[in-house]
């Protein structure tokens, strides 16, 4: 556990983290990013609470089987949006022309809308949720393995 | 029925995905659901591969395009090349997948009582879900990047568990090793794709066999491919960490490993016949195979003989044996430009390589099932600690037997068909290659026997007073195998003339291949 | 071969494989073997995001895009997916050389093994 | 003696992978987009994305993101698989 | 005809095998019964005779996988010496051999196809 100006910059500086993590996974389909990268973002933020507070203090908060879980659901979701295209063929982006993230951009380049994408924001959103859950779960069983913490099975 | 087949495919591939992200959240409720359903699920699997079998027969090659306006588009409309990621299910794919789902099933019943003292058992079957699907995957994809994808699915999985047991230091080692050599493999099969993207923008193996040029770059890119796919089926001289990994792993994942190791195998093959075909500098090819074929046949059983690991000993017979499938098909492939000498023997050779590999996937899954239940009631893979088991392990006993006698090639077990039918074309191209044969064979059998009474003979000892028959879900698996061992014993010209015979000649008409995807009429 | 001077990071992809390759086969210890690998996957990265590059692209997202030709976007999905391969495989091989060195007391790939022949 | 043939045998492998990649098209000017321009050009009115890499991720290639998800998933199940330490104590204890 | 596998030269049928090793057990047994009637089980006859040496006991007559085919190891000594030497367990000299194939079969391709 770090000094207590560490802790506090960490505890205000992770929202701003998360913001941003956010930020990219939901605008994956308009600029640069995605759900892994905006995953990734998110993770580096855990990383940091991680390094300020020690894997004791941080497996209070973030259980591992709530990652578990958490990181099923998002490859479930993923799936369930495979599926739901399998009226005409699996991943058919079956979501382009209706009024959820459906609307067609205008051809050539443009300033963006966010309802459109079909399918791929929310399978950016599932695989987001995805890698923040599994990458924090690397990250937190080895810390607690390297400090003999025990964990959950 | 008729959309189940249509989709089948995607659906093998799928449903054991979906399953393995579902089974955390069911064995956290209960453990009998989870192994319910684990069980069913490759079951169903194994209903629907059978049904794309039939289907394959009948109508020709399956096609799938994933997120196409129509599974059967592969191209989009008014262009010229495939965009999308396709599925391609020809004869020797889906004889590939006829094994896989036999041997996972078979592996996932074993595991049942096998692993049933350990922990962590709700992430044990999740990773063996997902190996089945990479297992899949890579034998129905037609994409090369997605090959790349499937083969890491495969080793990743199958490297957590190889090093399932944490308390021996011996698994951790094993599963380093096969990471470090899968990742490797990969990591070159990748730089390869990245060689035939730069030159032909393609990633699709039928369209890319449809313009590739045999260039330098392309020389480069067979030479990395072909040995990172042979490095990951364990041939001589890259087989150093094939005993290392395989006799650590849980027995079922033993079983499991033989059959990626053939996966990699039908990637070599494709790469060979179907990628490059017949613009592929064959006989150059065909003799290198064949040189490391026989390699792996002899130094394998030389060093199997040695072995006292019972694990160990038989993973050195199984890179015997893909050796076996190694000069058949170099053979065929050597003479693949000559078409007269295809029609003579090199049909013949790669039949026999192929109907190889199906015996081969019953038998060594059978014998490593065996290895496992001698260490379910022994505690030890030694064989010098091992004496008299056969007084208390009679179903173990008779089930080993069987194998033994088919990897040996004793007639009338299925071993024996597979063999004749390599030994008696192989001559027609090289007497040499049918002598280390059957030399090989005659060695397979002296280190089994070895094994045997080692293991199984002598009055009883001892320090095994206590031991037991293993329980029923493991005897079951083994005799789901031996009863496949029969069945091919039995029908031999029935299992040929339907599933050998549509998988040879899918690798050698190269243009079938093609076709399906770029829609030329044949 | 005329264009040579135009290939550096194609060459550099294919020096770094190479350097990479010294690393994993003459360093013993276990932590630099994978540090290797990872290396060697970040060439691999390299060529492949390098061969989608067109002289003068931008990248190939429309949203405020300026005028001027894209780079190829199939390379840059394909580098992604690779990434995040590399990722999981690092993870799990840190993690096994964790246990290997709980086991052994060792990180040399010569003192901790324990199979041979 | 080790030194020498992997030093060697490291060059030749070395100079194929060069003289490789120095063949193929020159940096900056691919010989052949055929499938990346018909990307470029029918992403947004296919998938109707501005981001034409993400069409690509999760549309034109959705299967290999599915794959690297799933590979993703089995990195972190086989790591908390092999550092699973709870019973183990209990045993020993 | 599901049994007979036609294999180029010749076929194969295991039926025929089948048949004609039932047949080949029939006559053996039928020889077997011609054999000694005075044979009598757990007497003298049965024992085993090791020069009027002590018999050790029967766990201890097991022989373990160490002492079989003692011969044939001796004569391929120098065989097993040189094919022990690549099976070093290091994973660094695992992928120099995976280097060193990369490299031979690149450079074999590439001479052929001059």
């Amino acid at each position: 556990m770090l000094s207590k100006i560490v802790r506090t910059v960490a505890n205000q500086l992770i929202l701003f983290i998360l913001i941003f993590g956010l930020y990219v996974i939901a605008h994956g389909h308009l600029t640069p990013g995605g759900g892994f990268q905006g995953g990734a973002v998110i993770v580096s933020g855990v990383v940091m609470l991680l390094v300020a507070f020690s894997s004791k203090e941080l497996k209070k908060s973030l259980r591992e089987r709530v990652l578990s879980i958490m990181e099923s659901t998002g490859a479930l979701i993923f799936s369930i949006l495979a599926f739901a295209g399998i009226g005409t063929a699996f991943f058919y982006n079956f979501l382009v022309g209706t009024p959820i993230f459906g609307r067609i951009p205008a051809p050539g380049p443009g300033p963006g809308d966010f309802w459109t994408g079909g399918v791929v924001p929310l399978m950016n959103l599932a695989v987001g949720l995805k890698v923040v859950a599994g990458l924090s779960a690397v990250v937190l069983a080895m810390a607690l393995f390297a400090s003999g913490e025990e964990i959950e099975e | 029925m008729a959309a189940l087949i249509t989709h089948s495919s995607i659906l093998i591939i799928a449903i054991p995905l979906v399953t393995a992200f579902l089974t955390p959240l069911i064995g956290m409720a209960s453990k009998k659901a989870r192994n319910a359903l684990v069980i069913a699920i490759l079951t169903f699997v194994a209903f629907l591969v059978f049904a794309l079998a039939r289907d394959i027969s009948i109508n020709g090659i399956h096609i799938y395009t994933l997120g196409a306006t129509s599974p059967d588009l592969t191209i989009p409309t008014g262009f010229m090349v495939p965009v999308r990621i396709i599925l391609e299910v020809d004869g020797m794919s889906i004889l590939m997948g006829i094994i896989w789902s036999i041997v996972t099933l078979a592996a996932a019943i074993f595991s049942l009582s096998h692993i049933a003292s350990e922990t962590g058992q709700n992430r044990f079957y999740t990773l063996l879900l997902l190996m089945v699907a990479g297992g899949f995957g890579m034998m129905f994809t037609s994409d090369l990047f997605n090959l790349f994808v499937f083969l890491e699915i495969a080793s990743i999985s199958g490297a957590a568990l190889i090093a399932f047991r944490t308390k021996f230091a011996d698994t951790q080692e094993g599963g380093f090793k096969y990471i470090v050599v899968s990742a490797i493999a990969s990591l070159m099969v990748l730089f390869a794709i990245g060689l035939l993207y730069a030159q032909y923008n393609l990633l699709n193996i039928g369209a890319l066999a449809q313009v590739i040029q045999y260039t330098t770059p392309d020389k480069i890119a067979l030479a990395l491919l072909l040995i990172a796919f042979t490095m990951k089926a364990g041939m001589v001289p890259l087989h150093l960490w094939f005993p290392d990994a395989y006799s650590v792993a849980p027995a079922s994942i033993t079983g499991m490993l033989v059959i990626t190791s053939h996966a990699c195998m039908y990637a070599a093959f494709r790469v060979c016949f179907t990628l490059y075909g017949g613009m592929l500098d064959a006989p150059v090819v065909g003799w290198i195979l064949i040189v490391f074929g026989l390699l792996s046949m002899f130094v394998g059983v030389t060093m199997a003989v040695f072995q006292k690991d019972v694990m160990r000993f038989m993973s050195y017979h199984a890179i015997s044996q893909l050796g076996y499938m190694w000069v058949g098909v170099g053979v065929g492939l050597a003479v693949l430009g000559n078409p007269e000498l295809v029609a003579t023997y090199g049909r013949d050779a790669i039949s026999g390589g192929v109907f190889h590999i199906l015996n081969h996937a019953m038998y060594k899954p059978l014998l490593f099932f065996t290895g496992g239940a001698l260490f379910h009631c022994t505690g030890t893979r030694d064989l010098t600690k091992m004496g008299g088991l056969a007084h208390k392990m009679k179903w173990t006993t008779i089930l080993y037997i069987i194998g033994t006698l088919s990897i040996s090639g004793i007639p009338p077990l299925n071993g024996f068909s597979s063999k004749i039918l390599i030994y008696e074309s192989v001559y027609q191209f090289h007497p040499i290659l049918t002598i280390t044969g059957i030399i090989v064979s005659i060695l397979t059998l002296a280190s089994f026997t070895k094994a045997f009474h080692s293991a199984f003979m002598g009055a009883e000892l001892s320090e095994y007073k206590k031991v037991k028959e293993v329980p029923r879900s493991m005897i079951i698996a083994m005799v789901i195998l031996a009863a496949g061992i029969v069945f091919i014993t039995l029908f031999p010209s029935l299992i040929v003339n339907w599933t050998i015979h549509p998988a040879a000649d899918a690798l050698i008409d190269q243009s079938a291949y093609i076709n399906a995807v770029t829609g030329a009429i044949p | 071969m005329e264009h040579i001077p135009l290939n550096f990071p194609f060459l550099a992809a294919a020096l770094l494989v190479g350097v990479s390759f010294y690393i994993i086969i003459f360093k013993r210890n276990l932590i630099k073997l994978i540090m290797g690998i990872a290396m060697l996957a970040s060439g691999v990265n390299l060529f492949l995001v390098a061969l989608g590059y067109r002289a003068g692209g931008g990248a190939p997202i429309y949203t405020d895009a300026p005028e001027g030709p894209m780079v190829l976007p199939v390379p840059q999905a394909l580098t992604l997916t690779s990434i995040v391969i590399n990722v999981a495989v690092l993870a799990l091989m840190l993690t096994m050389v964790i246990h290997i060195y709980r086991h052994t007391g060792s990180l040399d790939s010569e003192k901790s093994r324990k199979m041979k022949g | 003696m080790r030194r020498v043939t992997g030093l060697i045998v490291l060059l030749v492998l070395v100079a194929s992978l060069v003289s490789g990649v120095l063949l193929i098209h020159p940096f900056g000017d691919p010989d052949a987009s055929d499938m990346d321009d018909y990307i470029i050009e029918n992403a947004q009115e296919e998938t109707g994305n501005n981001n034409v890499v993400a069409s690509v991720v999760f549309d034109y290639r959705a299967l290999d993101t599915y794959g690297e998800a799933t590979i993703l998933f089995t990195a972190v199940t086989g790591v908390l698989l092999l550092l699973r330490t709870r019973k183990r104590r209990e045993e020993s204890s | 005809m599901t049994f007979i596998l036609e294999s180029g030269y010749a076929f194969w049928n295991p039926l025929i095998w089948i048949i004609v090793f039932i047949v080949v057990m029939v006559v053996v047994y039928f020889f077997r019964r011609r054999g000694q009637k005075k044979y009598k089980k757990d007497t003298a006859q049965a024992r085993i005779f090791l020069c009027g040496e002590e018999v050790p006991e029967a766990e201890q007559r097991h022989i373990r996988v160490g002492n079989i085919y003692w011969g044939f190891f001796e004569t391929l000594k120098e065989y097993y010496n040189q094919v022990l030497r690549p099976h070093t367990g290091i994973i660094n000299d695992y992928v120099l051999w995976f280097v060193a194939a990369t490299a031979i079969s690149a450079i074999v391709l590439l001479i052929a196809g001059l």
